[in-house]
């Protein structure tokens, strides 16, 4: 019963998102036939054709109906840029983002939670301060600049772009590290504005903990201090920290952006940057829909998880 | 439990840094930096720059153009013949030339491709224009092709449309989609395309075949940029080779790098200044808004006299490009025009305010005269800057101008529905100059739904419209060049666009790894975006000896790295564990 | 809540917890006044000439010296001028963007937490809408989409970030409605008007300050993401956009740090006092247990 | 190790400069029963954490705490971790919070014997404290307040500690629940010849289940004995206080609401009639006939039929859960029945707009917690007025408002009006809540529990209050209670609400003394005598 509220309100945003994302987009300035063809010769008869082929000269109501119908049928449209359906665009750019995103969530959420914890039980110790007045600081900073900073500092370390060098040996430890390689710069980069939140979620939500009735409890049976913290507090602050964690999964999202931006990381971000200057409207909508997807998702993933590991939730 | 996954974890992200560079041995392999995206390996749908390049390695064209001084030269065909009415045009595909797949290239791979876009609407997206004047392409045997044309037609030699093999294409169902990735591609150029990650790079192998002799480099890679910025740095880290399309300051900065070798080129390309000059649709129904005063053509000459064309190239360009004159960039030296000194407008702001106030345009109480919108392209720099000094420079003839910078897109919804008073806006130009001069003839205008025109300077004029016509059927070159100036006289002398400057081609590769690549043409020439493949086909890679990389160094951080880590989380722990006692 | 409350029993460390806080958000306070005294002083004190490109004769790319104490631009221009005129703009837009995000959330979450029914339900399901929408892509659209200008970007990152505040605010409202003084206030006869204006506004708003202070700080780091994306005013300076030159004009590759370091970091210490402040307006107007 | 049991001598404890716990020394021999009594805020469960250090750091703590001889200021963290729940167990007040949520009561009943090394199963413990084995299984919300009352219980008695110490452990509860977990207790501290520390703000728990009584007073012990006789023969004028706010049922003593004084009430209204109608004496100033009120599917109210005569003060009696909450909202138009009709003073109430504005003048609310019903951001006046200003009432509001207080006995009204409510006591919000009703003129007052969270010394004057003010205004009242004790002192008649359905209705004497019902029985059998 909560379970199909939650899969109906999340199926519901998303067809308010295939719904906006179609006017949004079409709103975009620009034709993409004029900018497709800029520059190259071309007839008027020519372009008619090409609005003909994309299905430009109709109405907006009949090309509205006409997403919406083979929506339905699982097609995202064509792209205009790469003559394919968006569907598989998006997919080849799909392994890059989840394998960034991927990676820097995964330290992200390790290193936050864990500083998180420490610094919350030992409140106002110099450890807390530094890490709450470190993750402030990397809070405020803004990604694509962190981004630039890094490349600048480390130089010749990293290489500047990019997920691969071309010219590796093809065996699989060869790809891997190099993969490995061009990761660390933006990982760390997405890591270090993204763990800075989930310290702040992780600390606060245990210090809302430290006061609980029940850690008295603990303590009174003769439980050592990080019995109680691991056994007591910990299991009761997590709860709200993990699903904070996935509801902010849109500040990973935008961070994969910039990130993208910044080291040419062959991803969605990119993807949605180039099909902007289209504007590429099936794309974007395709784009819109997959990103604001991953975030309903995981919205939705955050409820199931909270939902197996936190009893009460049950009862509800 | 959690310290040792993030031990773990710490260890993943720095394993990176073991990662080897680069192999010092092995192919030699030419990588290339591009900035814009490949939409399509299909060389009937690619419509960008980049693609249409890469295209060019693969596939030949019927004609080829030289790489010394651009004449029009063998490609697939090493003769042809127009008939006494120019109708009729039979090109001879010699015998000798494969596919890269061993297969020969004939005649019926050419007239297999014409046809296929005579006959397919889909085929036609890309290179469409080129054929709509044939009635018919029929190969007559193995080495002949005929074409027969509804009217003359002079840039019959200039038909940039990648021969395909017809053994591979006849069996394409849809060409709308195919993305033409069987690897590795069967083509006929100097290059065969072998892997593309989209988004990530393009791997091109020599192809042995080649009917003008193996490339010196084994592989050809192009590299995805985000944006130039990133392309320069890797260029002076040496991932990349080749970069092109640089700013000046971007070229600048590589000035002193060791183991760079800079090209400065005569480009193609230039960028103007549009004046709306009362923009009409081919129906002559008026579209847009632009300022009325623009239409009296001594308005628009009084504003291209106030524009200091040398202060932009300096201050703007930085010197990297040439003062903006004809239509035809200079680096097509024999269709290019300069006005004469007397025909030219020299920078006089005095007379450019005499000219207004007797156009009717007395300066007002606040010592303006009517104010004008600047629109440009946010995020180019160009744009930019020049706006500053057009700013000042038009504000000191009483024109206050409101700059309004936006997007790509919005630049191109402005410019095709005509609001603009004054835009930037840039063309790249071919050899033959049909193109850049057919964009302002009357009939590119829009229709009366604002669709379908390809101009953005909206000029129509009927003297230039004759011209227009005259050339287009004379085929006596040295005439047709006379009636191209007189052209781009008339278009000087009308201004419905300042031509600002014709750009530099900026562009910087490893002289460490390559010696010299070929340019085109020989004096002042590209390496990259040429009208051929000559920079890549030429590229003569340097003899190295193998270089040693400091593993040791590389070790030493890494160890170090891990050591504060594991410093940190133990000690951690180890307070941790203390103050349980303190509680 | 129990008998340890009133023993004292939770009486323990937050004072001089809370005091440590506040002197962080005073430091805060302190940088935010300067930032604003630069912000509005300084362009008056400017020479006009010093930050116009075809006016200025120094040379461009010079590192920080004698002359320019934080180097040349890619045009020549003071870098250090170009910060202190830059400071206004992304003061201002950080400002409006967030006024206008608090004030959409403000009255978003107020209708949806006091009034029940069909209009709190479609109000909450706009707000998690929104609040499943990757708000920089949205940014990103919207201002793609409407004309440059900073009432663009005001707009992009204002109707981006509302739903956050709407959501507290509503849980505010809720928590305030269900308290008996609510419920004493309507047994008097006191109807929305006056149940919304007396006890669930008064409490609303020192959350809503809260909530501004450190939209604020976002809203900074979203007009410097924009402005860097290129998507911001181009005629005008700020910090994300002289990051966006730096870029553009290829600092990187030159190691033109004076060019690059100096609007990031004034980014990030003004977002970390707008930060700083918003945390001890937070901890003072949360009571603590 | 010695079992010597508990010692306290001299414990002092102060939080920065505020002494909470003033020189205090008690012993507490193994198998002895100790209550310790006092009002919050009086330092009694300082007291019970200080034994096994459970203070804060703030704390300071001095004197000695002898537990089994040995000081537990002075033992290192080992051997304290080693005496904790080994040596003495905690029973904490609101087993909810007290009990880890995430985790399986089973686990947490465990822990200490895992961690003590002690023998015993978890069914054992459980099987003690009469709940079924499979609720080791459930998390402390699956559980009813009296069961986890219970595993609170079971836990504390895992180690087999010779002393538990139980803090408020039944004031959760209701009166049914808190018979059952003190039997409970009482049994087991029999049966297991355990030393008990109970620490109450109710007296009659205390003598339900202790031998010894102590009580504390703002920090200091003021009195103890043996429990019979401190409460019969209180010495400390506070001790007196607190025997007195738990009245004995059929005591006439305790009785404060005379016969016949609601007529008179009666009388006193007409003269202060402002209303178009002049009530007859005949009808009934409220009348409820057959009101159902539904929560979606359940109904909370169900059938009811309910009189309030003029000046009259009746008593809806129920234990949590009965449903007289729901019925007091929608008596006062706060919730709309789904059935049913409620007449007042002739009239059925109106469901909405101005005439509903007009009727929420005659009818008034004081809720059970005077702290949480006032604004904490509203002075006084501001509270008081609120009515007048919500409807435009003429006259000079600040003199009005000064007649309201000083008629709820804040006097001088001047030293209250510009207060805020934290910098009052208990008491004095609660009479600044009634202070807002009364401006109003209303001629119901509506209290629900209108005493239940106020210390007992002050309960007795609120009580006072409430009669004055119908003997001097013939101010009607309906009081929703779950003790019977409040209604024996205060009500005319009693009204006992059970599942929805009102059981029995009568005279108090009646209901009380002679219950009819075998619901009213148990909740009469229920309530702890001294």
């Amino acid at each position: 019963m909560r379970l199909a509220g939650r899969l109906g309100g999340a199926a519901l945003s998303l067809v308010m998102v295939a719904v906006l994302g179609f006017f949004l987009f079409r709103v975009v300035p620009g034709d993409p036939v004029v900018s497709m063809t800029r520059g190259r010769p071309t007839t008027a008869a020519m372009q008619a054709e090409l609005r003909a082929q994309f299905g430009l000269d109709r109405p907006l109501h009949e090309q509205f109906f006409s997403y919406v119908s083979s929506l339905l049928h699982g097609d995202l449209g064509t792209s205009f840029t790469f003559r394919r359906p968006v569907a598989e665009v998006i997919g080849e750019r799909l392994g890059p983002t989840v394998l960034l995103v991927g990676t820097a969530t995964l330290i992200a959420v390790g290193l936050g939670l864990w500083l998180g914890v420490r610094a919350a039980w030992r409140r106002d110790s110099a450890f807390d301060r530094a890490t709450t007045g470190v993750s402030l600081t990397l809070w405020a900073v803004p990604t694509f600049w962190l981004g630039m900073l890094l490349m600048m500092v480390t130089g010749d370390l990293f290489p500047s772009r990019g997920m691969r060098d071309t010219d590796t040996a093809p065996d699989f430890v060869s790809q891997a590290l190099d993969v490995a390689h061009h990761l660390v710069l933006p990982s760390i980069t997405l890591v270090a504005v993204v763990c800075a939140e989930y310290v702040l979620i992780m600390r606060s939500s245990l210090l809302e903990e430290m006061h609980a009735p029940y850690l008295v409890t603990a303590r009174a049976k003769g439980l050592r201090d990080d019995l109680v913290r691991r056994r007591h507090a910990v299991p009761n602050a997590v709860l709200p920290a993990i699903t904070l964690v996935f509801l902010r999964f849109g500040l990973v999202v935008a961070g994969a952006i910039t990130t993208e931006t910044v080291f040419s990381w062959p991803g969605l971000g990119l993807l949605f940057y180039d099909a902007l200057t289209g504007p590429d409207y099936f794309l974007l909508q395709g784009l819109l829909l997959v990103t604001a997807g991953a975030v309903v998702v995981m919205n939705l993933l955050a409820d199931l998880l909270h939902g197996v590991l936190d009893p009460r939730v049950k009862a509800v | 439990m959690r310290v040792k996954l993030c031990a773990l974890l710490a260890t993943a992200a720095t394993l990176g840094l073991a990662t080897p560079p680069a192999t010092a041995e092995g192919p030699d392999i030419l990588k290339v930096a591009i900035v814009q995206q490949i939409d399509s390996m299909n060389p009937f749908l690619a419509v960008f720059q980049s693609s249409t390049e890469i295209g060019r390695l693969m596939y030949d064209y019927l004609t080829a153009y030289a790489a010394d001084d651009q004449r029009v030269t063998e490609g697939l065909a090493n003769r042809w013949e127009p008939s006494a009415d120019k109708l009729t045009w039979t090109f001879t595909v010699p015998k000798g030339k494969a596919w890269s797949d061993g297969e020969p290239i004939t005649a019926q791979d050419v007239a297999f491709t014409y046809n296929l876009m005579l006959t397919n609407e889909v085929a036609r997206t890309a290179n469409g224009s080129f054929v709509t004047n044939f009635s018919s392409v029929t190969a007559t045997d193995n080495q002949t092709v005929v074409i027969k044309t509804k009217a003359p037609q002079v840039t019959m030699l200039a038909l940039d449309i990648p021969i395909v093999p017809k053994h591979v294409w006849e069996k394409v169902g849809d060409i709308k989609d195919y993305a033409n990735d069987q690897m590795p591609v069967v083509g006929s150029g100097p290059f065969v395309l072998t892997e593309h990650v989209p988004g990530q790079f393009i791997k091109l192998r020599v192809n042995n075949t080649y009917w003008r002799g193996a490339a010196k480099i084994d592989e050809l890679h192009f590299v995805y940029f985000q944006n130039s910025d990133a392309a320069v740095q890797a260029l002076g880290k040496g991932e990349v080779h080749l970069v092109n399309r640089m700013t000046p300051a971007q070229f600048d900065s590589l000035r002193d790098k060791a183991d760079v070798a800079r090209n400065k080129a005569q480009g193609r390309r230039f960028t103007e200044l549009l004046i709306n000059p009362g923009a009409q649709t081919n129906a002559g129904e008026p579209i847009g808004d632009g300022n009325p005063a623009l239409k009296d053509v001594r308005v628009r000459r009084a504003i291209a006299q106030a524009i200091d064309l040398d202060a932009l190239l300096q201050r703007v360009s930085l010197g990297y490009a040439e003062k903006g004159a004809g239509l035809v960039p200079p680096v097509f030296g024999k269709w290019h025009w300069q006005p004469s000194p007397s025909e030219e407008r020299k920078f006089d702001p005095a007379a450019a305010n005499a000219a207004l106030d007797a156009a009717g345009f007395p300066r007002k109480a606040d010592g303006t005269r009517f104010s004008l919108r600047l629109t440009g392209r946010a995020g180019r720099a160009y744009d930019e800057q020049a706006s500053e000094f057009l700013k000042r420079q038009l504000g000191d003839i009483g024109i206050p101008l409101d700059v309004r910078l936006v997007s790509d897109n919005q630049l191109n919804e402005v410019t095709t529905a005509a609001t603009y008073d004054l835009a930037f806006s840039g063309w790249a130009t071919n050899i033959d100059p049909d193109f850049v001069l057919g964009l302002h003839t009357c009939a590119q205008r829009p229709g009366a739904d604002g669709k379908g025109g390809t101009t953005d300077a909206y000029f129509c004029d009927k003297t230039y419209d004759e011209l227009y016509a005259r050339q287009l059927s004379e085929f006596d070159e040295g005439k047709r060049v006379e009636i191209v100036k007189q052209m781009q006289a008339r278009f000087y002398d009308q201004v419905p666009s300042v031509v600002l400057a014709y750009d530099n081609a900026l562009e910087a590769y490893r002289s460490d790894r390559f010696a010299r690549f070929t340019t085109q043409p020989a004096q002042g020439g590209v390496i990259m975006a040429q009208n051929g493949m000559w920079g890549y086909y030429g590229a003569e890679p340097v003899v190295r000896a193998t270089s040693a990389t400091s593993w040791v160094g590389w070790g030493v951080l890494l160890v170090g790295f891990m050591a504060v880590v594991l410093t940190v989380m133990v000690r951690t722990n180890r307070r941790q564990a203390t103050a349980e006692e303190r509680e | 809540m129990n008998g340890f409350n009133a023993d004292g029993f939770n009486a323990d460390g937050f004072n001089a917890a809370r005091l440590l806080e506040h002197k962080a958000g005073v430091a805060g306070a302190a940088i935010l006044a300067v930032a604003a005294l630069v912000a509005v002083v300084a362009p008056l004190l400017i020479p006009a000439d010093a930050l116009d490109v075809t006016r200025v004769t120094d040379p461009p790319w010079q590192a920080p010296g004698a002359g320019h104490w934080l180097g040349t631009d890619h045009t020549g221009r003071s870098i250090a001028l170009l910060m202190v005129q830059g400071a206004g703009t992304s003061l201002f837009v950080g400002l409006t963007a967030a006024v206008l995000a608090v004030a959409i959330g403000a009255l978003v979450g107020v209708v949806s937490g006091h009034f029940g029914g069909l209009l709190a339900g479609a109000l909450l399901r706009v707000t998690d809408f929104f609040l499943v929408l990757p708000a920089l892509v949205l940014a990103i659209a919207l201002s793609t989409v409407l004309p440059r200008g900073l009432s663009t970007i005001v707009l992009a990152i204002g109707l981006t970030s509302w739903p956050s505040t709407a959501r507290v605010v509503r849980a505010q409202t809720l928590t305030i409605e269900a308290r008996p003084f609510v419920e004493r206030a309507r047994a008097l006869g006191g109807g929305h008007g006056h149940v919304i204006a007396r006890h669930v506004m008064p409490s609303v708003v020192p959350l809503v300050l809260v909530n501004a202070t450190l939209a604020v700080a976002s809203a900074i780091v979203a007009e410097s993401t924009l402005a860097f994306l290129g998507l911001g005013d181009p005629t005008r300076i700020s910090w994300g956009a002289l990051l966006h030159q730096a870029q553009l004009h290829g600092a990187v590759p030159q190691r033109a740090w004076w060019f690059l370091l100096p609007p990031g970091a004034a980014i990030v210490v003004v977002v970390l006092a707008f930060t700083l402040v918003g945390r001890a307006l937070e901890a003072v107007v949360t009571p603590k247990r | 190790m010695k079992n010597t049991g508990l010692e306290l001598r001299n414990l002092t404890v102060h939080y920065g400069h505020k002494r909470v716990v003033n020189d205090v020394s008690l012993a507490l021999a193994p198998g002895q029963t100790l209550g310790l009594a006092g009002e919050s805020g009086s330092g009694k469960s300082t007291v019970a954490m200080s034994v096994l250090r459970l203070l804060p750091k703030s704390a300071r703590v001095d004197g000695e705490i002898l537990l089994d001889g040995d000081d537990v200021r002075a033992m290192s963290w080992g051997r304290l971790r080693a005496v904790r729940w080994a040596s003495a167990s905690i029973v904490f007040q609101g087993a909810m919070h007290s009990l880890n949520p995430v985790r399986r009561v089973g686990d947490q009943i465990a822990e200490p014997m895992r961690l003590h090394n002690t023998p015993g199963s978890v069914t054992e413990l459980l099987s003690q404290v009469e709940l079924p084995e499979d609720k080791a299984r459930a998390y402390p919300h699956e559980l009813s307040g009296g069961q986890r009352q219970r595993v609170m219980i079971a836990m504390a008695l895992a180690c087999g500690p010779r002393l538990v110490i139980a803090d408020e452990p039944t004031t959760a509860l209701d009166v049914v629940v808190q018979a059952q977990v003190l039997g409970l207790v009482k049994r087991l501290v029999a049966e297991q010849d355990l030393g008990l520390l109970m620490i109450s703000h109710d007296l009659s728990v205390l003598a339900e289940t202790c031998d010894d009584l102590a009580v504390m007073h703002r920090g200091e012990l003021v009195e103890r004995g043996g429990t019979r006789e401190v409460i019969a023969n209180p010495r400390h004028p506070h001790t007196a206080a607190l025997a007195a706010a738990f009245p004995v049922i059929g005591d006439p003593n305790h009785r404060l609401a005379g016969p016949g004084e609601s007529t008179r009430g009666a009388f006193v209204l007409q003269e202060r009639t402002e209303g178009p109608r002049v009530p007859s004496a005949a009808e009934p100033l409220l009348q409820v006939r057959d009101l159902r009120v539904d929560y979606g599917r359940t109904r909370a109210v169900d059938g009811v039929d309910l009189t309030i005569g003029h000046g009259e003060i009746v008593a809806l009696v129920g234990q949590s859960g009965s449903g007289k909450t729901t019925l007091a909202r929608t008596i006062m138009g706060l919730r709309n029945p789904s059935s049913g009709r409620v007449i007042f003073d002739g009239r059925e109430v109106p469901r909405k707009g101005r005439a509903l504005k007009a009727f929420r003048r005659q009818v008034q609310l004081v809720l059970q917690d005077p702290a949480s019903a006032l604004n904490p951001r509203h002075k006084v006046i501001d509270a008081v007025a609120e009515g007048l200003r919500v409807h435009g009432l003429p006259g000079d509001e600040e003199s009005l408002v000064t007649a309201a207080v000083e008629r709820a006995e804040l006097r001088p009204a001047s030293e209250y009006l510009q207060s805020l409510p934290h910098e009052l006591s208990g008491g004095q919000q609660q009479r600044v809540v009634i202070a807002g009703a009364l401006v109003l003129q209303p001629r119901l007052l509506v209290a629900d529990e209108p005493v239940a969270s106020l210390d007992a010394s002050v309960r007795g004057e609120i009580v006072a209050l409430l009669l004055r003010l119908r003997r001097e205004l013939g101010l009607a009242s309906l009081i929703i209670t779950h003790d019977l004790g409040l209604a024996w002192q205060i009500a005319d008649r009693v009204a006992v609400m059970h599942q929805g359905k009102i059981v029995e209705q009568g005279s108090v004497e009646q209901v009380l003394l002679d219950p009819t019902h075998d619901y009213t029985r148990a909740l009469v059998r229920a309530v702890p005598q001294v």
